[in-house]
């Protein structure tokens, strides 16, 4: 059976090697076209081209030189370049552009219960050591979790407690504010209105000891009460 | 209708175009040459060199037919869908000559030709648009894509998500767990036990007969430290209970999460 | 009681509303520039790029469709075209230039007669099962057809079709519309005219003429392919 697809390469083989090899039947096509030419062979090649091997695979009579002039000066300020590679040419990515060429696969991940928690108590105890944060979430807080905090960049260390061992303190920072679109660590709800808004599970034992409740106030400044009990547990 | 098949071939063949005379020659050597018997029979329906819609289909059955018996003589072996190809159009055949049986079941010879009719036009134009396919430019050979492409490199960012809700929540999750801590009893000295609170309860409540919150009911030193005050105060919380099974004291609280009030219970009700 | 904590959830909500549409924090850049990233993305890969895969590595804000029918009219005419492949978008040399790749030009492996006729069958009667295929050429496609067509990555396995034994498809891939240059599969040459004749309709013969016997080297193994397919239901 005749190949249709086969005859109709061979036919445009035919051609090209016509247009290629005979210089009286073809004139140098105009500029335009020896820039659309030059274009085309510095997007497919793999590697630079030199002018000479471009003028090689190109109709005679064109001026591969002048071709270039023109394609680098349109390229100018565009997304890709038009760069000599010691003595050949390439198209290559602009360099302000270079950011583009790597993907940023955002994971979001669910920030661990120990170290939310955490964040939670420093966020209402600020200025609060280690220690104190230990015995409010009653387990001990790991190096990893208070590092992944500092390195969100949500908490700081604050001053030295001026108790004995001088143990740090943290605090929040504005980055954490930005995140949680907070103005000042101060607007974080007391529990009360936690539990009123619904935001709490609903635990019935919420009321039962109501003198245990600690007071708005208590929660951003019970520091001063804990101090007393921490002499022995210091940070590292 | 001829008898001699062979002598029908050489009909068929007389009026095979060159290439087409080349194409069953080598199939008569090589049947596989041909993809299937509908190929064969789609070469064998242009040499009636009519428009295929108006092919005579009894006519095709003829020539396949004669074909396949010119292979026989040759004795070449023909692919088992060839024979089989070769009994249907054997049964059609005598379906369209026959006048048709109005007890048979089935489509009629009519319908079984139309039908396949139908898949030699398909068949052909497939053919036809599988040569305008491969004849378009291509990738590679016509057109070209980037030769020098950057490889985009993967960095991978994890973003910790976690909102205010969260925050909330694990902060209310913490105080509502420590509130209802276990009492740790290794540290007798933190602990006040029920009989300490009832008995200093009892002490002050002496004369009394006004509402005092619970809270000022705490021994001295149970104050201020959390855990201390927190045994104090569910001590002394069980112990007011005690104390009001016992019809001694009454309580009361004014809402939710308001202070527990006690006082001492007036005689007369007892 | 006022909710505080409703109020600041409803705050925060807002604050991140802010960022996201806020022109002022993240303005997209001005379309020139959104052109020349676009450019660049194009320009630096082989592959097509959906405007969803671009849009990704963008900055907030911007609008790769528009930039890309910018784009796309600025290289009208030149030695390299935007091209639309599917769902996405490429960049590939005009075609009138191809005498000038000699040195690209890949040796295509010459397909067989069964093969481009399969790849036919299957381009303008996808979804289409094997023995659709089969029932259209009348003789039984070989695996290593098959296997090539998958290879050379122009076909791949659709939905399974819902009547019994559940037969797997085959569809065209968006390699196979780079690879001869078309839009949709909706422009294949010659389609409408089949379509109107009503040769692409689907005419069961139930028998009628000798269907062909299910062959022994059954293609796929229907179990098999199963779990593959309910793995992954997104082939369209």
């Amino acid at each position: 059976m005749s190949d249709i697809a086969n005859e109709i390469m061979d036919h445009a083989s035919a051609v090209a090697d016509k247009v290629v090899g005979d210089p009286v039947l073809f004139e140098a096509p105009p500029m335009a076209e020896q820039e659309r030419m030059v274009e085309a062979m510095l997007f497919a090649s793999a590697e630079p081209l030199t002018s000479e091997e471009m003028a090689g695979r190109m109709p005679h009579g064109t001026d591969v030189a002048e071709a270039i002039v023109r394609l680098r000066k349109r390229y100018e300020g565009r997304g890709v370049e038009i760069v000599k590679v010691g003595h050949a040419w390439a198209i290559r990515t602009a360099g302000d552009l270079s950011f583009l060429m790597s993907r940023e696969r955002t994971e979001t991940r669910k920030l661990s219960r120990a170290a939310i928690e955490t964040l939670a108590i420093i966020a209402y105890h600020q200025p609060v050591t280690r220690a104190e944060i230990e015995e409010i979430r009653g387990v001990s807080v790991s190096r990893g979790t208070v590092d992944l905090l500092l390195e969100l960049d949500w908490i700081k260390l604050g001053r030295r407690r001026m108790t004995p061992g001088r143990p740090v303190t943290f605090v929040t920072t504005q980055e954490f504010l930005d995140h949680f679109g907070l103005e000042t660590a101060r607007d974080l709800p007391g529990l009360k209105e936690l539990r009123a808004s619904g935001l709490l599970d609903n635990r019935p034992i919420g009321g039962m000891v109501p003198g245990l409740e600690p007071s708005d106030e208590d929660l951003l400044d019970d520091d001063e009460v804990l101090d007393e009990d921490d002499q022995d547990e210091m940070f590292e | 209708m001829p008898e001699d098949g062979a002598l029908e071939v050489e009909e068929v063949k007389a009026e095979f175009s060159v290439s087409e005379r080349v194409a069953s020659e080598a199939l008569l050597v090589d049947v596989d040459g041909f993809e299937g018997p509908l190929d064969l029979l789609l070469v064998l329906a242009r040499t009636q060199k009519v428009d295929l819609r108006r092919v005579s289909i009894l006519q095709l059955a003829e020539q396949y037919l004669a074909f396949v018996e010119a292979a026989k003589k040759l004795r070449l072996e023909l692919a088992a869908d060839y024979l089989v190809m070769a009994a249907w159009l054997a049964f059609l055949k005598s379906r369209l000559l026959l006048p048709a049986d109005p007890t048979e079941e089935g489509p009629s010879g009519e319908d079984l030709a139309a039908h396949l009719a139908f898949q030699l036009e398909r068949l052909e134009a497939m053919r036809e648009v599988a040569a305008k396919l491969m004849a378009r430019d291509q990738k590679g050979r016509e057109f070209f894509a980037r030769g020098h492409s950057v490889d985009v490199d993967q960095r991978r960012v994890v973003e910790w998500g976690a909102n205010l809700s969260d925050l909330l929540k694990a902060y209310a999750r913490v105080k509502t767990k420590e509130d209802f801590k276990p009492m740790h009893l290794d540290k007798r000295d933190r602990v006040l036990t029920l009989e300490q609170a009832l008995e200093g309860m009892r002490a002050l409540i002496g004369g009394s007969l006004d509402w005092a919150s619970l809270s000022s009911f705490l021994p001295e030193g149970w104050q201020v430290d959390p855990k201390r005050r927190r045994s104090a105060m569910a001590s002394s919380f069980a112990a007011s209970l005690e104390l009001a099974k016992r019809g001694e004291v009454e309580l009361k609280q004014e809402r939710v999460f308001a202070p527990v009030l006690v006082r001492k219970k007036a005689r007369a009700h007892v």
